[in-house]
């Protein structure tokens, strides 16, 4: 097998999304970290935003909290979360983070309950930023573990709108116009969205990994790729920067 | 005119009418000493069934000192603002506290994983969740109250559960045509918020984000705040661009050093993870959230006594110096190794 | 006659009304002057906001304009018109002064325009804050000369709401309900508003001054008193303390 | 739904979704040098016919360095936004840059009197006012726009000729029942801000009070910067809750030192009553006009000639002197003696 993790390939592919130049909303453990490798590979202009108001802080070590003083280290602006999320709302936020308990066809995610909402199975932490990190990023990726029980035909809870019900529906509801789900990244593959019923369709897939084995650990329906295409795997200079960022590991297991 | 209602409770709402003269009956323009200690500022403005709404953001600048001093005095029903509520509102459910909330955040530590304590008050029904928002919603709540109005418009939420189970409505923008939510205000009964420096009439300086403590300090209808330490006026008034909250704003002002305790206070001291660590163990199981309660909260007399028990100012010291990166920081969920 | 100006008159006037312990949004000139006053007399406790953002200043000297650095030398805040407009919104600000080129029976005032809006006579300022006072504001205490060209039995442009029509429909028009004008303060008496129709009446008139003359110098009928009151004349203290607020005469003339 | 629509004309609103894609695609989000002179800022960034907003209130803290340049390169068909516009608005319609405005105050100098230019431009025709607004419902204007949102409800201007004549509408609160003031959001085409002081990417700390700069800042399509002095990214950094305005709000950074003479720079430089008072007499005809813009913009090259043919250093000093309380304040207004 290849020499380095299934988080290491994760945190990898999910910096490689992003772009130089643009903004980003961040949580804490694996997104600030791909966040972090992209500022230092190829997206050094890269703007890290998080919600509780720290807005391009230089960390001198990995947050814990998306609140904590490490995200106004030395930034730009120490704000509110009014300010951060007033920004993403008129546009200011190109990328964002998600992830999930449950995701369907269409990007929309739950983090809210499993079982119903009056009576549940298990209660999950709710909707926090995602929802709002979801509606008004100009594009989300979302990193989430991939099995049945989590692909899922039907969200016990729709907690975060990704394509809403496919074709226009976003839309038309009034989110804005141009946003929603651009990549999904788990352990096997990562996906886009077919621009027409934005359903969600296989991207490349992670080297060693058989396309039979995506599409059977989804219970719904995932669209084949329009070519084969294979995410690259980290390189060694990757895996040796991501061991900086989290020396402790905190997220990445120390090698 | 109104496309959808949310089905979720409105909870801390009021006809702005009604609110504007509440303010104008029980929030006096001059500026009196509002000192007090913890005891007293819980003891005259918590009242049982009270809606809560706490400052900071998740493990970051909270009022413990008002948390412990609620469940020693054992308030009862509760609604929480489930506002980015983690530590507190555990806490504030393992001690009796709290038996509703309002969620956009809540039952997790973050990074730290999943609230035991929480998560099996709602899963048995102890705890009832009154409805559901987003984290940008709720201080949009907040905003609008602080700014006298009904609502506040916001183009998030829609076309989800969320939604459906908050308390917005959504309606067509005369302007653009499109459908766009509004979310009504909140005006908590009781708010605390933690400051770093304050003078004896509630003109607070906050150091860091902001996080949503403007608007809530302008929302919330009683709102006390905790303090590290008491500043002049003087001080207050060399610097008036500093001030973040107006002493009109504030009914009370407690003097708590090291209030924030195990949560952060930034630029001060850091997180302390080892009791966070305790108490996420403490919560698995009802046994150990009594146990926890009895030996930080119901044994000791007051907050200065709990910072002896954990530790005194030689574990501070230790946490001061975390914050200042001059030492590493460790946490009992580090020991994994990555997760 | 006394030994006192109109002006002086106006201000002291102005500053009774106020009240201890209470919050007034001032604009420069008299109002400031009467607010200073009542500071120094009977009103200690007296919060001065203005509308650009300077909450509770301790002025050295008057400012010249409610924006100016004046406004929050030693302030306890210096924040900003959404701060202060919001305050106001949210019923914090318990009095605010206006004033107009024209006024009617029930208040309402114009400074934006005489002749027609399209093809004015005489381009005014404007509302400036003085819509937002007026809308906001607990109570309004409006300072203006009185002729027949001012108090008039229509305005060329309904400006600032007073009680708009009288009766009720100030509040079914969604302003904030039991909010309106307060007094009214001319250069021969102060004015308040019956309850029920909420048209102007005479509250009490200044020293030496004919009911007759109060009535006569107004284009609409004025009520007349329930009771003879006289305005109390300015006191040795206060004019020496007219004198101090300002001593180079910006607006009160030096003696 | 609507209860009443004012007529007035609905300048500088985009739908939200046109706005975000002009965002999207024209405020990059790396921090890249923006210094350039006010000669290349006016010539980028502003043109003919473009809707123009000026930082700062009244005669305090105005971009004047601009305000000059916009005259000296002889922008034509502006339309300004009348938000306590008064010197800034009076002199460009004097200059002949401006022939629409919409109206929350201009035309008058506050305690100084009225503006003789701007109204003579008004009654004769020459300008034409678009509609009316308040002051609050202005800077709610650009908080909306700050906000992404397509309008900010708000309590004031209801059953008056000012909403009438506004672009504003009413509907009835879904919450209250009550009715509601609905205010457009508001992107001017191109703002200046005038600044203590910034970094060379358009970080931005200001002194005393942001008056409706927070909001403008964060509305306007186009942002220059003018600032008294330029100050490190580290400066910036070492205190990053002093930053007002960030940099990707912003297009153009102008160093201009006295830049917002005659007007008041808080905590600098005092207002120059002599030079407005010229300004006063000078508007009152368009020869006087006329004179006083060839003397003050044409005929010199640039603001620091400007500064010299005003008094150069020599009166600055005594505007310093006057701002900080160490020399009394003269003014020809005040020679009459109070008013």
């Amino acid at each position: 097998m290849a020499d380095y993790t299934s988080t290491e390939l994760l945190a990898c592919a999910a910096s490689h999304v992003l772009e130089d130049k643009k903004s980003i909303f961040v949580g804490t453990g694996l997104p600030m970290i791909a966040a972090m490798l992209a500022q230092r590979t190829h997206a050094p202009g890269l703007l890290i935003v998080f919600e509780a108001g720290g807005i391009g802080p230089q960390v001198p070590v990995l947050p814990i909290s998306v609140g904590d003083s490490r995200t106004v280290h030395r930034a730009i602006v120490a704000s509110s979360m009014n300010e951060c999320m007033s920004a993403s709302q008129a546009g200011y936020i190109d990328f964002g983070f998600l992830g999930g308990a449950q995701i369907d066809m269409y990007g929309n995610l739950n983090t809210t309950v499993i079982g119903e909402h009056s009576n549940p199975k298990i209660r999950l932490p709710g909707s926090g930023g995602a929802n709002d990190v979801g509606s008004l990023a100009q594009r989300t990726i979302i990193i989430m573990k991939q099995d049945r029980q989590k692909f899922v035909k039907k969200l016990d809870f729709l907690t975060t709108p990704g394509y809403l019900q496919g074709g226009e529906s976003r839309d038309k509801a009034g989110l804005p116009s141009g946003t929603g789900p651009h990549r999904v990244i788990s352990q096997y593959a990562i996906f886009d969205f077919e621009p027409i019923s934005k359903r969600m369709r296989v991207y490349s897939l992670h080297p060693g990994v058989e396309l039979a084995t995506v599409l059977d650990n989804s219970d719904f329906e995932i669209l084949p790729p329009t070519e084969i295409r294979i995410t690259p795997a980290p390189t060694q200079e990757e895996l040796a920067m991501l061991q900086k960022i989290d020396p402790v590991g905190m997220v990445i297991a120390k090698r | 005119m109104v496309i959808q209602e949310g089905t979720g409770e409105l909870v801390g709402w009021y006809d702005p009418d009604e609110n504007r003269r509440w303010v104008e009956a029980n929030k006096p323009r001059d500026m009196t000493d509002k000192t007090m200690a913890i005891d007293e500022a819980v003891d005259k403005f918590v009242k049982d069934g009270d809606f809560l709404a706490m400052g900071g953001f998740g493990h970051v600048r909270v009022s413990m000192v008002a948390i412990y001093e609620m469940i020693r005095q054992r308030r009862k029903n509760l609604i929480m603002a489930g506002k980015t509520a983690v530590h507190d509102v555990d806490l504030l459910i393992g001690g009796g506290c709290v038996d509703r909330i309002e969620v956009a955040y809540a039952f997790a530590h973050e990074l730290r994983g999943l609230s035991a304590c929480g998560r099996r008050s709602v899963e048995s029904g102890k705890v009832k969740v009154l409805g559901e928002i987003s984290n940008a919603g709720y201080q949009w709540r907040f905003l609008a109250a602080a700014m006298g109005l009904p609502f506040m418009p916001s183009r998030s939420m829609l076309g989800t559960d969320t939604l459906d189970k908050s308390s917005a409505k959504v309606i067509e923008d005369p302007f653009s045509g499109k459908p766009i939510c509004l979310i009504p205000a909140c005006y908590p009964d009781v708010s605390f918020i933690h400051v770093p420096r304050c003078d004896i009439y509630g003109n607070c300086q906050i150091d860091g984000t902001m996080v949503e403590d403007f608007e809530l300090a302008r929302a919330a209808r009683r709102l006390i705040i905790t303090t590290e330490e008491i500043i002049s006026n003087d001080e207050i008034r060399a610097k008036p661009w500093l001030t973040k909250i107006p002493f009109y704003n504030v009914d009370a002002v407690v003097l708590q050093k090291y209030g924030s305790h195990p949560c952060q206070m930034p630029m001060q001291y850091f997180f302390d993870e080892d009791h966070i660590g305790e108490w996420l163990v403490s919560g698995k199981t009802d046994e150990g959230v009594e146990r926890y309660m009895e030996k930080y909260v119901h044994s000791v007399e007051s907050f200065d006594e709990y910072i002896k028990v954990i530790g005194g100012e030689a574990r501070m010291k230790e946490l001061v110096e975390v914050e200042n990166l001059s030492r590493p920081m460790t946490a009992p969920w580090m020991k994994k190794g990555g997760k």
